[in-house]
Parts: structure tokens; C-alpha cells; sequence
């Protein structure tokens, strides 16, 4: 049992807070809320020198080979930073996917990019029917000769506007495909939608739209497999936002607690606001543990289906009490618009949703259980 | 021509952190557990001054640092960024140096690591701010010194510096090897990317005792000291801020600069 | 060796004068010395030393000692520290008074190392122990966020002392005092820098350690062009000048030479403007000397109140502007 | 960080898990424990069978008879003991934690003789002696008072609720031994034989369990019956319990796992919102697990965990009436059937833990005692 980050982790947190509190300011968060493509190219090329975007991939292919563990560390440091971008998108839900799954072919033409910061790339699997499951899926894929014709609707893909591929599940026969489309395809049709969190999310329409069959990642058919692989591997990474968010809540409340007077006495003198900040730090601790248990299976490549649900069930849940309890603590200081905390409250709804909430994951639990 | 750097880094309690926890207690300043220490900010910036000249010129660059249980990740940030070599002297008898042993205890191990051309420190550190230990160490090794360097470059084994004097700076000239004090204006240290951060946790530094620099414990730490520190404390301030207010920021604006007509400040 | 004994002054002269924190050495060495009923001396090196010697006889001085060489019209460590070296060992002073000026921070560490005794810089206070008749030298660490007191039993106790933090004495043409020219041969093939230029980055205007008034932008004020427009406009209202904490310097939003802190200028007006300055303890230590520090700042909760006299909790961009324009009314009757 | 145990903790543990497995002793002093007597013949003998290898104590010292190793072997035996043998946790009996965790810091070397090597053998045990009727959460309040009277110290006043007094042969007092502001700096501890005479134990049936209230009447306690030094009690106290807030979840796992196993084999497992509440156990099970292995890592690692236990206690604490709530809602109209009652589903073992748990939430520091910890330890929120 070891419950704390290695050295290397934690010079890449210290490194990556630094980093993130310098070049990713709450003023950046907002201004990015309002910017219509929703992240700097700037800062995504100067994370990418940093080797973050090749964090999981290995040497051969650019990256630098780190494990579950090390990406949790930069991950808690963007939740806490609220990094807007398509970090995730490219990192976890498409290179991890290629890297696992990809021919080599596809690994060579797509991996080193991504780690250079090239290429940004995203995951189109959600559909109108709002399910997270392979019965979700009515996007139909078509084959002609040697390409696939495809043709539905995505929704709820994240930074879809900006990417250069979608990695995006079709419905061939009675198998689910999987499939890497050049975001220049004829035949889609990407549109933001105004969301919660102001993050970039969009509709994407495809229309016939021709994909080599060569681009089919894995086999064909067989798609779900890896498509529930990347839900678990991107339920996991947000916990690890989730953390950090979190994390951050806690501290800017508990720091509001030692300022505030009310009454002539600071208010976290006082035991109502003194256990609300205790459940807080509860939350937030069980939130850590159970999402690094899980990503310390996931790096030791053991199966870590319950792991994961549990965590992002538990996580989901406990990002709604302490967005919560900091608002209630805040009073109407954070309901205004200048105030950080407004910002984590609707950031954390997105990643509660992002793969799953509470109720799916702990439906998860309950199978993996036998019930 | 490659040339051989020394860069002194010490690990200091965060001085950004909010003044409000900084708390003395039993002639000691104490800060509570999450406030983690870092290297001290001029020495990051001396750090940043020989990276540039690596980049430039080649080199090899050797971060010293001295205390006793030195934070590994704090301290292993210089390997990080890209130092090729960590030394430290760490030990129990290094515990309460000031600028006195310090320096000495510095200046002898740099005698012990032999090659150098360019002798790097922050001009002071953040916890003592004395700015005293570059210098010292350039006196104890006989080598010219320049202080408060906002950029360094080594040409034709000549370094130029431009440093730091009040409303505006000197270009200054002088041989190696020398010591170089560096300020803030030269720029940050850049942050440790992903590959160094992985390289540097593979990498053990150096750890020197007093005798594997042929110190006797007594010529260290609080036994070397020059000075005696009587008292360590923090000023009560009575000063009481009047908030202005206004209906609008605009309003208290106004309201302010009548404020100063009433009590007479204008 | 003879016993130590005395105050000796290191004085800097500006523009042929007495510098003003020479005036400011003087006074405090004279309190110390007349503690110990011991004499102060003050040194002075320049290539010419002119009438400044009898300045620093009028500020309190005892005996002025000067030393004059071509070689010395500009500070170089090298050739300064032969002389410093050489008289503080003739003269064997109990203590070394010296500025936390650019010379003072250069030149005390390299003596001190020199004659192998301890230095205490950027002091605040200085007394004497009445029983072991030491120097108790107070002085700010921690970036300001504590003070300590430090002493030490070896001679000279070299100390340099921070810009406006003592007093100096009514300038008293009618005292008394001796005036010794010392001759130092200057050793040139040890002076081994080399000075290839000055460059002045003049801010134009009033200077700050002169200005009444100092209006100074910290790093919320976001960008370099505000201390250009919504700044200086206040401050020229008020005849001040425009200062800055060091991340906008640092930034290279405005000159170094406009950095207000520990590590740059430490200044005193009579009212200091503070624009969204968040109040660190490090640039604190440069304007707490201050006499009226406002505040602006839209956290409320920024360190900087609580060294305030008056604040307005706002954006500054919104604040100022009606600040200087009611500021303009009133002024103009 | 490793979520894993070391092959040798793995074979610690096993070890302890086959002996217990099949150990009739091991069963009896289950039913001991829930019948809520304490410690009955059963459990004196697998006390001291666990004794003779060491395993009540491991983190001990050998020559106290310990196996002188780190404390997450303690927490691994634990574990074990805990999951065989019930309700009685072994973890917090008085003479292993608090007793032996104080004696081995600042008893004198004669006490450690005496005692340490008897309670990590089994033979004996203490009843906390802490809570009075006017100190419980403020323990600092105390007021059974011990005057030095050259030779000896007289003792009189009264405690409640001191739980093991009808079965252990010592009594662990915490006594005023002098009165002053503030008050916990005028507190000491004593090791007192309970049959010494003017003791009185008067026994109080609680909810679930049975508990004693006792009165000392001119109690002469020897000299040497001090522990550590006059006045610094409270530290003491405060240091073991820092120990000593161990809580080991094997026991209610069990008792979640039964229930998982109760909710497949009638059926109720269909029943989405069954399913969803069984799934946010087994998760906060988890979390409950990681918790307490928490504790002996930091220990193990030399840091204080404080407000760490305090969390651990009250997640725990907390869980287990979610536990036990969710079991009676699942059991439905049978929850409320005793064990040996016509009907009685799984051995009527949640109508039991349904009050017995009660207990959970109050002793050793109560839930909100335990925020306030958190608050002020780990938050460092202002006391006043």
C-alpha cells in the first residue's frame, strides 16, 4: 500500500500547477468561454514541447511512455486550473485508442502528431439518444467497394469544430465500427452547441459521407469492445479533473472561511460552516482515493471495470454536494459572475455527465457485482 | 567552447505564499504542512541564465544546494529543467547555516567539484534575503564577481554581462571563470517539460557530509555561523484600512478623492 | 591588532554631493557613536571628493576621511574594495555603516568576506547592547513577512542600512571636524572587470525616490499601456510619479527602474497610490515607509488593505478614472 | 503509489484467515460478542491463541511480544480478526490500544514488564476508564478525582459507560489530579486492579450491548500504579487515540456482502433502486477500505494521522448505518424479526446491528466531534 504520488509525479504536478497558474488564468477560462473556438493554438503548441499530449504513448511513437498514475497528476492540475482545450479528446479518447488498437500503419500516421501537437482529434460517439450504450447507436455505416458510407448524427462531441479527425462508432450490420474520419470529409457538418460549462461541444451531421475502409479502427464490427474501453478510459480521466476541480473548491472555500467576518467572527469559526468544510474535505479525500485506486489499476493493466464505475459514480455525485456546499459557504459572493466559483460549478456539471453519472456507473457496479 | 557551470540552488519556503501564514514561533519561522517549499526564485533565475548559455554555448551545468532533508521533487527541479548534475550537501550539521557557512561550505565543495568557468546564484535568497552568499563564495575563491546580472552571454571565454544599477544597467566585461549574482529581469526559469521531469526522477544526486568536503561539523551550519540571530519576529501592525464605498465603483472613485480633500492630503 | 573602536561611515556622493543616504548613515552613526562616547568617521571615494567633505562634517561626522583617484570616478568592485579593504584595517572601526544602495549590496559582502567578519544588510534599526556594547542590527526576511535581530562579536561588524529608514541630522555648517585625504595606491592589474557602457533607461518626469506622490500599477493592472494612460494620468495630476510592483517589470511593461520592492527602489512619499497592487510582503517592504498608502483593488481580501490608510474595493479601470476626474475638480477649486 | 499488498503481507494475512476460518473458539466468541456481553470463554480462549503467535500485536516490539513489525500488519490482523470473530474489535480493545500504545511510549520499565507481555499474550484486559456523566465528547471535563496522599492515591467520584468493567482485570482511569485551566492540564492516568476494594461496578444494559457505570469510594491506588508523568494524561490519551481511531471494515463488508448475496438469492436484485443503493455501498465500501488502510500507511511512514482517523471514523461510522438502514429496507417486513425468532431472515443479524450500531456513531469521539477535528486539524478553520 502506497497512497502517495512518486517523485515524478509530483514534479509533474508542482511543474504543471506552475505551468497552468501561469498560462491558464481564470481570465484565460473566461476569455475562452467567449472565444469561438474555445482554446489558443498558442498554449496547445506549448503544452505539446512540454510532452504532455505524448504522456501515454511510447517512444517510438513521440511520446515519452508514462503510465495511468503520471496522467491522473496533470490531469487533477487541469481540473484545478479549469484548462479549456481538446486535451482529453486527442489524448485519451482518440491517441489511447489508436495506440491499443491501430495497425501500425495507423499508428505511425496518426501518433507522432498528436504528441508533436499537430493533430487534434476527438471522439464522436454520442447520438440523440443520449445513451452511453452500444443500443445508442443509429449512425449507419454503409460499405461500397473499398470505402464505408456513412451516415447519422453525433452529439455532445467535444471540440468537434476544431478537430482535425473524429474517431466516430457506426452501426455496420449489427456490430458497432469504429472509424477515423478526416474532419474535411465531404458530407459533415459540425455546429457548436451553448452549453452549461460554455465548453465546446458540438452537433456533428454525417451525410454520406465516404471513409476509407482502411480507416476502420480495429475490426469491423467489433467496435463496442473498444468504444467501452474509452468510455472507462475517459470516465477515469475525468475523475481526475473532477479531483483537481474539487481540490480547488475546497481550498478557495476554506480560505473564504479564514476572511469572511460575519457576525464580528470569522465564519469558519463557526461549526456549521466548520462541518460543511469538514464533509467537504471528506468528499474530496474519497473522490482522490478511489479515482487513484483506479488509475493505479489501469496502470498495472489489471481489469478494472468496477474500479472505474465506482469511481466515477462516487465522483460524480460527490462534485454536486461540494459545488454545493462552496456555494452555500460563499453565499451570494459566488453567485456572482466575477467570482471563480460560479465557473466550477458549471464546469463540474459537464465532467459529472462526460461518459456516464452516478446512476449509469453504479449500474455498472451492480452488474460486476452479480446483481 | 563548452564550459563548466555551477548554478547554487536553495529550497526555501514559498515566498508567495500568502504573508498571513507566515508564523514565528520559538525564534523559528513556521508554515504549515501545504505550504511546500521551492527553490528560491533569484536562483531559479540564475538556473535560467546558465540554461541559456548551455543552449548557446555547451556546457555542463551543476546545481549545488545545501541543507538537511531537502525535498527531492522541489530540489530535483534543476535536473528537470535541464542541469546535468545535482550535488548536495546536505546534512544535519548544515541545518541553520547563515550567509557565513554557507558560502564557505559552498565555496569548498566547488573546490572539491573543481572544474567550473561560471559560478551562478540568485542575488538573495527568499527566505533570509541577505544577498550575501554569491559574493562570499567569489571572495573565498579568489575569482572576480558581478552582481545583479539581468543577462549573461560567454564569448571568446569572456563573459558580458549587463547588470543592474539604478535607473538603468552596465555592460560589464570579464574573464572566466567568474561568479555571476543573477536578478529577476533576466527572465524565468522555463518549466520542466515532461521528458526532463522523467529523466530527473531516475537521476540520484549527489549527496556530500561536511568530511566529503574535509569540513569538520563545526565549521558548518549554526556551529560556522559569523552572526548571532537574537530574535526572530513579526511587527504588530495597528494600521487600519477605511473601505470607501459608492453605489457604483465609479461613485466610490469620487468619494475617494473627497475622502483625501477631508482629511487633508491634498 | 589595536582594540575597534568607532563608527565609520561609508559614504556615496550623487552629483558631487552628499548622497542623501549618506546624511541618513550619518545621523544614525552619530546616535551610536554618541552612545559608546566613541568618535564617527566617514569615508569618502571618488575621484574628486570636493566640498562633501565638509557636508558630511555638517550631517555629524568626526573626521571625514577621502580618498581621491581618477580611477576611482566610477564604482568597480575591484578597485573600490582596496581601498575599503585598507582603511577599514587602519582605522580598525567597531562598526562599518554602509547603504543598501547598489554599491552597498556590491561592495559590504565582498569586505566583509575579505576581513573574514559578519555583515548584516538592509537594516531598519541599529542600537547598541549597552552591556556587551554590540551593535543589535534589525532587519526584514522572509520578504518582509518578519523581522530579526542579529549581532555578532566580530570586528568590524559591517552593516548596510536600507534608504530611508533613519533620520538624518540638521545639516549644522558650524561643527566641527577633520578632514584627513587618504592616499590608496590604486593596484590597476587587480581591477579584473571591465565597464564597456552605461546605458540610463531615464523615466522621464519626476523621480520616484523624489516624488511626493507615487502612483503605482501592480499585475492586475494587466498590460504595459495602462501605466502609460490611466496612471500617469493620476499621477500627474497629483505631480507624482509612476511606480510599478515587479511583475509588470519583470514583464517588461515598463523600465526596471520603476520597480518598487526589496530588490528595487524603496521609496517614502506622502501618499502612495496603490493600483491593483495584490500587497505582497516583498514590494510592501519597498513603500511601507510610506505616509498615506490608498489602496484600489477589486479583491477584496488583497494583503494591500491591510497596509492602507484608505481603500476603494473595485476594478481599477472603473475606479480610477472617476477617482482622477473628481481628483481634477476639486484640485482646480 | 499501490493499491496492492506485498507477497508477505498476502501470506500474514492468509495465515490469520485459515487459523480463523475453522476455529471453533473463533465462532464462539462471534456469538459472545452479539449477544453484547463482551468477552465470554470463548473469546479469553482465542485471545490468547492469537496471543501465543503474536498476531494481537504485531506491531510491537518483540521483547513485549510483538513481532516488531510495521503497523500495516497490525491492520492486516485486524482485519482477520475482526471478519471471524465479530463485533468486538480487536483493534480498539482497551489494553492492546490504549493501555499498551501509552505504556510502550511513557510507562516506567516495570509497568511494560507487567503488563505488556500479558496483554499481548491474551491473558488480560482493561475497560477504558474515560467517560463520565459529565465528560464524554469534553473528556477534558473530568472529575473522578485522585488526591496524592504520600504513599498512595485516594480516589473518589464515578465513570459511565465503561464497557468492559464486568469482564477485564484492570481499569483504565483517566483521574483529575489537580484542578486547573485549562482543565485537560490537570489529568493523569492510572492502572487500577478492579478488585481492589471500594470499587463498585453497577451494570447498564444499552442498546445492543451491555455497559457498566463504576464507583470509586476511598480507592487506594498504589504509587506505581501512575502512568507516565503526574498532569500529562490528556496528551497521552490524545496520542493513543490518534492510534487508536482504527477502524477495520472487514467485519461490515461481510455484512454488505451477505446482504448482496440476501438481494440475489430472493430476487430483490431486480429492483433498480435496490440495485443502484447496493452499488453506492460496495463503492463507499471501497472508499471505507482505503481510509483505513490510510492510517497504518501513515503511521508506518512516521506522520501523525489526526484528522485522517477522525475522517476514517466518521465515513465509517456513517456507512454503517447506511449499511444497515439499506439492509432493513431490503429485508423489509423481516428486518424487524429477532435472531431465533420463526421467520427470521440471515440469522435476524440485521435487527441486531440495527441498535447495536447505534454505538458506532457516539463512542470514541462522536461524528461531529470528529468534523470539528477535521475542521481545525486539517482545514486549519479558527477555534473561536
Amino acid at each position: 500500500m502506497d497512497f502517495s504520488f512518486n517523485e515524478e509525479q509530483e514534479m509533474l504536478r508542482k511543474s504543471a500547477r506552475q505551468f497552468l497558474e501561469d498560462e491558464c488564468p481564470k481570465k484565460f477560462v473566461r476569455d475562452m468561454e467567449e472565444d469561438e473556438k474555445g482554446y489558443s493554438p498558442e498554449l496547445w503548441k506549448r503544452m505539446a514541447e512540454l510532452g504532455w499530449m505524448g504522456l501515454l504513448l511510447p517512444e517510438e511513437y513521440g511520446g515519452l511512455g508514462g503510465n495511468f498514475l503520471d496522467l491522473t497528476a496533470l490531469l487533477e492540475e487541469m481540473g484545478r486550473a479549469l484548462l479549456p482545450g481538446p486535451f482529453l479528446p486527442t489524448t485519451v479518447y482518440s491517441s489511447l485508442p489508436i495506440l491499443h488498437y491501430g495497425t501500425e500503419e495507423q499508428k505511425r500516421e496518426f501518433l507522432p502528431k498528436i504528441a508533436e501537437g499537430k493533430l487534434i482529434m476527438t471522439l464522436a460517439i454520442t447520438e440523440p439518444s443520449g445513451r452511453f450504450d452500444e443500443a445508442g447507436i443509429e449512425t449507419k455505416a454503409i460499405r461500397s467497394n473499398n470505402d464505408y458510407l456513412i451516415t447519422g448524427t453525433k452529439l455532445l462531441v467535444p471540440d468537434a469544430h476544431i478537430a482535425d479527425w473524429f474517431l466516430c462508432a457506426a452501426k455496420e450490420g449489427e456490430g458497432i465500427t469504429l472509424f477515423l474520419i478526416d474532419a474535411k470529409t465531404p458530407g459533415i457538418n459540425c455546429t457548436l452547441l451553448k452549453t452549461l460549462a460554455a465548453d465546446k461541444q458540438c452537433e456533428v451531421i454525417l451525410d454520406n459521407a465516404k471513409v476509407p475502409a482502411r480507416n476502420i479502427l480495429g475490426k469491423s464490427g467489433a467496435g463496442w469492445e473498444i468504444a467501452s474501453k474509452i468510455e472507462q478510459w475517459g470516465a477515469i480521466a475525468q475523475c481526475a479533473l473532477i479531483s483537481g476541480c474539487l481540490q480547488q473548491v475546497l481550498e478557495m472555500t476554506v480560505d473564504y472561511t479564514k476572511e469572511r467576518m460575519q457576525f464580528g467572527k470569522l465564519i469558519g469559526s463557526f461549526q456549521a460552516i466548520q462541518h460543511q468544510c469538514a464533509d467537504m474535505a471528506i468528499d474530496v479525500d474519497a473522490v482522490k482515493f478511489i479515482t487513484y485506486e483506479a488509475a493505479w489499476k489501469l496502470s498495472q493493466k489489471l481489469p478494472a471495470t468496477i474500479e472505474v464505475s465506482r469511481a466515477k459514480a462516487w465522483t460524480s455525485d460527490a462534485s454536486r454536494r461540494v459545488c454545493l456546499t462552496g456555494h452555500r459557504i460563499h453565499g451570494g459572493l459566488g453567485l456572482t459572475e466575477d467570482h471563480d466559483m460560479q465557473l466550477y460549478f458549471r464546469r463540474a456539471k459537464a465532467m459529472e455527465l462526460a461518459f456516464g453519472d452516478g446512476d449509469f456507473h453504479r449500474e455498472i457496479v451492480a452488474k460486476e457485482l452479480g446483481l | 567552447m563548452p564550459i563548466n557551470m555551477i548554478v547554487c540552488c536553495k529550497q526555501v519556503p514559498d515566498p508567495e505564499a500568502p504573508p498571513a501564514v507566515f508564523k514565528v514561533a520559538g525564534n523559528k519561522m513556521t508554515l504549515p504542512a501545504d505550504v511546500k517549499p521551492v527553490i528560491s526564485p533569484y536562483d531559479e533565475n540564475a538556473l535560467e541564465a546558465a540554461l541559456r548559455i548551455k543552449e548557446k554555448t555547451g556546457g555542463k551545468i551543476t546545481a549545488l544546494s545545501l541543507g538537511n532533508k531537502l525535498v527531492r521533487d522541489v530540489i530535483k527541479k534543476s535536473l528537470a529543467v535541464g542541469a546535468d548534475e545535482l550535488i548536495l550537501l546536505e546534512d544535519e550539521a548544515f541545518e541553520e547555516s547563515d550567509s557565513w557557512s554557507t558560502a564557505y561550505a559552498l565555496a569548498t565543495a566547488i573546490k572539491k567539484i573543481g572544474q567550473y568557468d561560471l559560478i551562478f546564484c540568485g542575488r538573495q535568497a527568499a527566505d533570509w534575503d541577505a544577498g550575501q552568499t554569491g559574493l562570499g563564495i567569489a571572495e573565498i575563491l579568489g575569482i572576480p564577481a558581478v552582481s545583479v546580472a539581468r543577462k549573461v552571454e560567454v564569448t571568446d571565454g569572456k563573459v558580458r554581462i549587463e547588470q543592474v544599477i539604478p535607473d538603468g544597467y552596465e555592460i560589464v566585461e570579464v574573464a572566466l571563470p567568474t561568479l555571476i549574482t543573477v536578478t529577476s529581469e533576466l527572465g524565468d526559469l522555463r518549466y520542466a517539460a515532461l521528458k526532463g521531469i522523467m529523466a530527473a526522477a531516475k537521476k540520484q544526486p549527489t549527496v556530500w557530509k561536511p568530511a566529503d568536503i574535509g569540513l569538520e561539523p563545526s565549521q558548518v551550519g549554526a556551529a560556522g555561523r559569523h552572526s548571532k540571530l537574537n530574535k526572530l519576529f513579526q511587527p504588530v501592525k495597528e494600521a487600519k484600512c477605511e473601505i470607501i464605498e459608492g453605489d457604483s465603483p465609479e461613485e466610490a472613485g469620487a468619494n475617494l478623492a473627497v475622502k483625501l480633500r477631508e482629511a487633508k492630503l491634498l | 591588532m589595536a582594540e575597534n573602536k568607532g563608527i565609520l561611515v561609508y559614504g556615496e556622493l550623487a552629483g558631487g554631493k552628499l548622497a542623501s543616504i549618506t546624511t541618513e548613515l550619518l545621523g544614525c552613526g552619530r546616535k551610536l557613536a554618541d552612545d559608546l562616547k566613541e568618535d564617527l568617521s566617514c569615508l569618502l571615494v571618488s575621484d574628486t571628493v570636493g566640498e562633501a567633505s565638509k557636508e558630511a562634517i555638517a550631517f555629524g561626522a568626526d573626521r571625514v576621511y577621502t580618498v581621491e583617484d581618477a580611477s576611482l570616478k566610477q564604482y568597480q568592485a575591484d578597485s573600490y574594495m582596496q581601498v575599503a579593504e585598507k582603511l577599514a584595517k587602519e582605522l580598525s572601526p567597531r562598526a562599518i555603516l554602509m547603504g543598501q544602495t547598489s554599491i552597498g549590496r556590491d561592495l559590504a559582502p565582498r569586505l566583509a568576506f575579505r576581513l573574514g567578519v559578519d555583515l548584516a544588510t538592509d537594516c531598519l534599526e541599529l542600537s547598541i547592547d549597552p552591556e556587551a556594547k554590540l551593535l543589535m542590527r534589525t532587519r526584514p526576511v522572509y520578504g518582509g513577512n518578519a523581522q530579526a535581530t542579529f549581532s555578532s562579536e566580530l570586528m568590524p561588524q559591517i552593516t548596510t542600512v536600507r534608504t530611508k529608514a533613519m533620520s538624518p541630522m540638521e545639516r549644522d555648517d558650524s561643527r566641527k571636524g577633520e578632514v584627513i585625504p587618504t592616499k590608496v595606491e590604486i593596484d590597476a592589474s587587480k581591477i579584473r572587470t571591465k565597464i564597456v557602457e552605461t546605458i540610463k533607461e531615464e523615466v522621464a518626469g519626476i523621480k520616484l525616490e523624489d516624488a511626493p506622490v507615487i502612483v503605482t500599477g501592480g499585475r492586475g493592472v494587466g498590460g504595459p499601456e495602462p501605466f502609460k494612460t490611466t496612471l500617469k494620468e493620476l499621477a500627474d495630476i497629483l505631480h507624482g510619479a509612476v511606480g510599478a510592483t515587479r511583475p509588470p517589470a519583470d514583464n517588461g511593461w515598463v523600465p526596471s527602474a520603476m520597480h518598487i520592492g526589496l530588490t528595487g527602489k524603496i521609496v517614502a512619499p506622502d501618499i502612495y497610490i496603490a493600483v491593483a497592487v495584490s500587497g505582497a510582503s516583498q514590494h510592501v517592504a519597498g513603500c511601507s515607509g510610506s505616509k498615506n498608502i490608498i489602496a484600489i483593488n477589486k479583491d477584496p481580501e488583497a494583503n494591500i488593505f491591510k497596509e492602507a490608510k484608505f481603500g476603494v474595493v473595485g476594478k481599477y479601470e472603473e475606479v480610477v478614472p472617476a477617482f482622477t476626474n473628481k481628483l481634477k475638480e476639486i484640485l482646480a477649486g | 503509489m499501490d493499491f496492492g499488498f506485498s507477497p508477505e503481507q498476502e501470506k500474514f494475512r492468509q495465515e490469520i484467515h485459515e487459523f480463523l476460518e475453522n476455529d471453533a473458539d473463533a465462532k464462539g466468541a462471534k456469538e459472545e460478542w452479539a449477544a453484547g456481553n463482551g468477552y465470554g470463554p470463548h473469546t479469553w480462549v482465542i485471545m490468547k491463541k492469537l496471543g501465543a503467535r503474536g498476531w494481537l500485536t504485531p506491531a510491537w516490539p518483540k521483547e513485549y511480544g510483538g513481532l516488531g513489525l510495521p503497523a500495516m500488519y497490525r491492520a492486516l490482523a485486524m482485519e482477520e480478526m475482526d471478519y471471524f470473530t465479530g463485533r468486538g474489535s480487536r483493534g480498539v480493545l482497551c489494553g492492546i490500544g490504549m493501555t499498551g500504545t501509552v505504556l510502550l511510549g511513557h510507562g516506567s520499565e516495570e509497568q511494560k514488564r507487567e503488563y505488556l507481555l500479558r496483554i499481548s499474550r491474551g491473558e488480560i484486559d482493561f475497560a477504558l476508564g474515560y467517560t463520565e456523566p459529565e465528560a464524554g465528547s469534553d473528556l477534558a471535563n473530568l472529575s473522578i478525582k485522585a488526591e496524592d496522599k504520600g504513599d498512595y492515591f485516594l480516589v473518589n467520584g464515578q465513570k459511565m459507560f465503561n464497557t468492559a468493567c464486568h469482564y477485564a482485570q484492570y481499569h483504565w482511569l483517566g483521574a483529575r489530579t489537580q484542578v486547573v485551566e485549562p482543565k485537560y492540564k490537570g489529568i493523569s492516568l492510572f492502572i487500577v486492579d478492579l478488585k481492589t476494594p471500594g470499587i463498585t461496578i453497577i451494570p447498564i444494559q444499552a442498546l445492543g450491548f451491555k455497559t457498566n457505570q463504576i464507583f470509586y469510594d476511598n480507592v487506594k491506588v498504589p504509587k506505581n500504579c501512575l502512568v507516565g508523568e503526574l498532569n500529562r494524561g490528556f496528551y497521552y490519551i490524545m496520542e493513543a487515540l490518534d492510534h487508536e481511531r482504527t477502524y477495520t471494515t472487514s467485519r461490515l463488508n461481510g455484512e454488505l456482502e451477505k446482504l448482496i448475496q440476501y438481494a440475489k438469492t430472493s430476487g430483490k436484485s431486480k429492483d433498480p433502486i435496490i440495485r443502484q443503493k447496493l452499488a453506492q455501498l460496495s463503492t463507499e465500501m471501497e472508499i471505507a477500505k482505503l481510509f483505513a488502510l490510510r492510517i497504518p500507511w501513515m503511521l508506518d511512514r512516521g506522520m501523525r494521522p489526526t484528522p485522517e482517523a477522525a475522517i476514517l471514523k466518521v465515513f465509517y461510522a456513517e456507512l454503517q448505518q447506511r449499511v444497515i438502514n439499506t439492509a432493513q429496507q431490503i429485508l423489509s417486513p423481516y428486518g424487524q424479526l429477532k435472531k431465533d425468532s420463526k421467520w427470521a431472515q440471515l440469522d435476524g443479524e440485521f435487527e441486531l446491528e440495527y441498535t447495536a450500531s447505534l454505538e458506532g456513531i457516539i463512542t470514541r469521539g462522536t461524528c461531529e466531534v470528529m468534523r470539528n477535528i477535521i475542521a481545525l486539524r486539517k482545514l486549519g478553520l479558527p477555534a473561536r
